[in-house]
């Protein structure tokens, strides 16, 4: 089973050379932490930054230097400063390879559900709609069951969506799945984690083909 | 030249009336316009419509204005941080309207640019995209969405000069240059106010068409919200 | 009667205190060149320049600083330069307080016809479409009559049309017209020309109230 | 970082091919990626559909692809000043689609920021909103137009570093960036190639995330097309 940062390091092996990509807030912030070795990224806030780099060091803060989580961060060389259309023109026109977010629900056609619980206080989607409708490759990070214990992989979002169809890979801390016809297609088992675990943490239709490797690191 | 200067945050804000529609740029606390929003603080101005993709902190930003219940409605694309916002919203006082970011951002954007309507592919599918007309292009679902239409925008850019031309630094341009494009008179709060000639105009992020009043901000707090850093490694 | 340095100059009265403003190629030109004192307005063109002053001094050309007439000019201080979108962004959201332009007829509805005659090579609109469609204020600076004597003031437009419904006002060698209510309301006559002249170069419904004042300079 | 380098004109026009959709920043002769229109014409491909403000002049720019006859299609808002363009057009040889200038400008906009279409009131009552779609808003008709889709861009900027930002001068700027965001592969040609963080973050007007290709152009005629100057008076 992984903790979050290993769920971030197993997404940051979905990175290619010469991607840009698009970082949510939480557990896929900590992808930029392990991209591996010979892969050239950029990274893109939506707030209006290319080439966003690490926190700064202690004092050197900047608070006209953040990224969408409103943490402060720094500018790699080569980075670039634009304004929110610009920004989400990059993202809507497809510019940016990859996405990388947290959901609360994801079903088995790939729609996800991230932003709104009803009954709850709703703070608004941000830019995650936008994200999900123009990404071509949008990969979840998050974790395979909620504090009940019930699977977020779900046949139906039962909260309000965030996207239609739009999620194409799910890593979460007991497996990588990738989603295509209408079904999560299991890739890869968490170290230790056994095929009848995960058939039991999916709800929605889970399909299991031929031996399923463990993922290696 | 035609000149935009204005003598202060208090004449700046001249003219904004109850139950207007109003602008303010920045993203969370980064790049917004804290002199206007203290000065409609003390002009009491009410029922304000405000378009901003964050509502502010408890005690900062717009949650000034929210203290004071100046604010009736926000649209937005996120507003979480705010006690104060959250208790208005629940007992009903406040409305909330909820956009996509980036939809937010092309609505202020198409309004500055005489362009009343376009097609996204944001929101399909979602409550956001409710009664919205939809189409198909290059195979894909869009909905159409329509300019915004706003009596004042209230910016903040770094540098600017006495024609109103603007400059923004790093993050802090977010929304600012699409609002100060959008509103019928827009306001420009500065740190650095210099003579027309001064700034190179190859850098100018907003020419000063888009401004009628900009003035030097008294004072910026700044104030971060998340301060993350590196420790440095003693060695 | 008025020459072309005539309907320049009566243009720039027209003008108003913090105006920006767009001018078309030829005489509109020339309006730069008769901004009344105590005015201060901006010259916007339309390929990417506010702040645009007079063509720069011999040998001083800078053939990345042209204007949409493909003329060398200079940038005045306050000027920036910006993109074509943003250039007509400008313009269609009506930042452009006023735009004087030629062409070769108007209709008495305010309709113009200036970038197209059937049969003849057909250049183009450039950015012209765009002018008269979103101005609220389009002077047009022209002849009353063409090479052959023919009035180009019309109860309709016989070539293409730019635009509909849109020129509020008409400078020519003879005469200053407003358009409204489907007419030409003569306001002024150029210096020596008889309302008897202007109604007979005017083929479209033309209003005489009162007694015609002759222009001012 | 993404580096975009690559060594001249010819690496960089490789892969444009017969029939493809191309599009040339440059306003008349303003900005125009020399380097690269003298590659295609070495190359040869043919039947290209151009999308250009303008179509360069007898000789020189777009003049030189027409010239050789590559081109099957001009988009463009304004085509004058260019016998062999005429030539071409009267004997049906060349098909010719003429633009608004700010539709123009604003289809490649809206190309590189994923609009697939949007309302614009240039046009309307026209022939050129012959058998498009009309629609009110605020009283005003306007029509609906649609993104470009360009296989290649090629555009001219004054500095670029090995990221792909790009910064522009003047009014050269013109078409330049707003291609350069349309184009499915953007080729831009620089003055000055820089190593990255040699430019100011803040002034870059084209991220590099729009460039594909960058490279130092060989040489910049930079024709002038109407000299006009003021005489210095003899004192």
């Amino acid at each position: 089973m992984l903790d979050k940062n290993g769920i971030a390091q197993r997404i940051a092996q979905e990175l290619k050379d010469r991607y840009y990509v698009n970082l949510g807030i939480g557990i896929p912030t900590l992808v930029a932490n392990f991209i591996p070795k010979g892969i050239n990224v950029e990274f893109q806030s939506e707030n209006g930054i290319l080439g966003m780099g690490p926190f700064p060091w202690e004092g050197e803060e900047d608070a006209d230097l953040i990224n969408a989580g409103k943490q402060t961060i720094t500018a790699l060389p080569g980075a670039s400063f634009f304004d929110s259309a610009m920004s989400f023109g990059m993202i809507r026109g497809q510019h940016v390879h990859m996405t990388v977010l947290g959901a609360m629900e994801v079903s088995q056609n790939g729609d996800i559900a991230n932003w709104k619980i009803p009954g709850k206080m709703v703070k608004g989607m941000g830019g995650a709609m936008d994200l999900v409708a123009s990404a071509e490759n949008i990969i979840v990070a998050m974790m395979h069951t909620n504090k009940s214990g019930e699977s977020k992989l779900l046949p139906e979002c039962s909260l309000p969506l965030t996207g239609l169809g739009c999620v194409k890979k799910v890593v979460t801390e007991l497996a990588v799945l990738e989603i295509k016809g209408g079904a999560f297609h299991l890739l890869e088992r968490a170290p230790g984690v056994s095929v009848e675990h995960i058939k039991a943490a999916t709800a929605g239709k889970l399909i299991v083909e031929g031996e399923i490797p463990e993922m290696k690191f | 030249m035609i000149t935009k200067i204005v003598e202060n945050a208090w004449a700046a804000t001249e003219g904004i009336s109850d139950g207007m529609t109003v602008m303010f740029g920045g993203f969370g606390l980064c790049g917004i316009p804290e002199n206007s929003i203290a000065a409609i603080r003390k002009r009491g101005t009410k029922q304000l419509t405000c378009i901003s993709n964050n509502a502010g902190v408890d005690g900062f930003g717009l949650g000034l204005l929210l203290e004071t219940k100046q604010i009736k409605k926000m649209i937005s694309s996120y507003v979480g941080e705010n006690n104060e916002f959250e208790k208005q919203m629940i007992s009903g006082e406040l409305e909330v309207d909820l956009i996509p970011q980036g939809t937010l951002a092309e609505r202020c954007k198409a309004a500055g640019a005489g362009i009343p309507a376009f097609f996204t592919p944001a929101g399909y599918g979602t409550e956001v995209a409710e009664g919205k007309e939809v189409r198909i292009f290059n195979g894909k679902p869009h909905i159409l969405e329509h300019a915004f239409d706003a009596s004042f925008a209230f910016v903040k850019a770094w540098k600017g000069d006495e024609a109103g031309n603007l400059i923004f630094k790093g993050t802090a341009r977010n929304f600012n240059p699409l609002m100060a494009m959008a509103g019928r008179i827009t306001v420009a709060e500065v740190e650095e106010l210099v003579p027309a000639g001064s700034l190179d105009p190859n850098s100018i992020h907003i020419p000063g068409i888009f401004v009628q009043r900009i003035f030097k901000g008294e004072q910026f707090e700044k104030r971060i919200e998340q301060r993350t850093v590196r420790q440095k490694q003693t060695s």
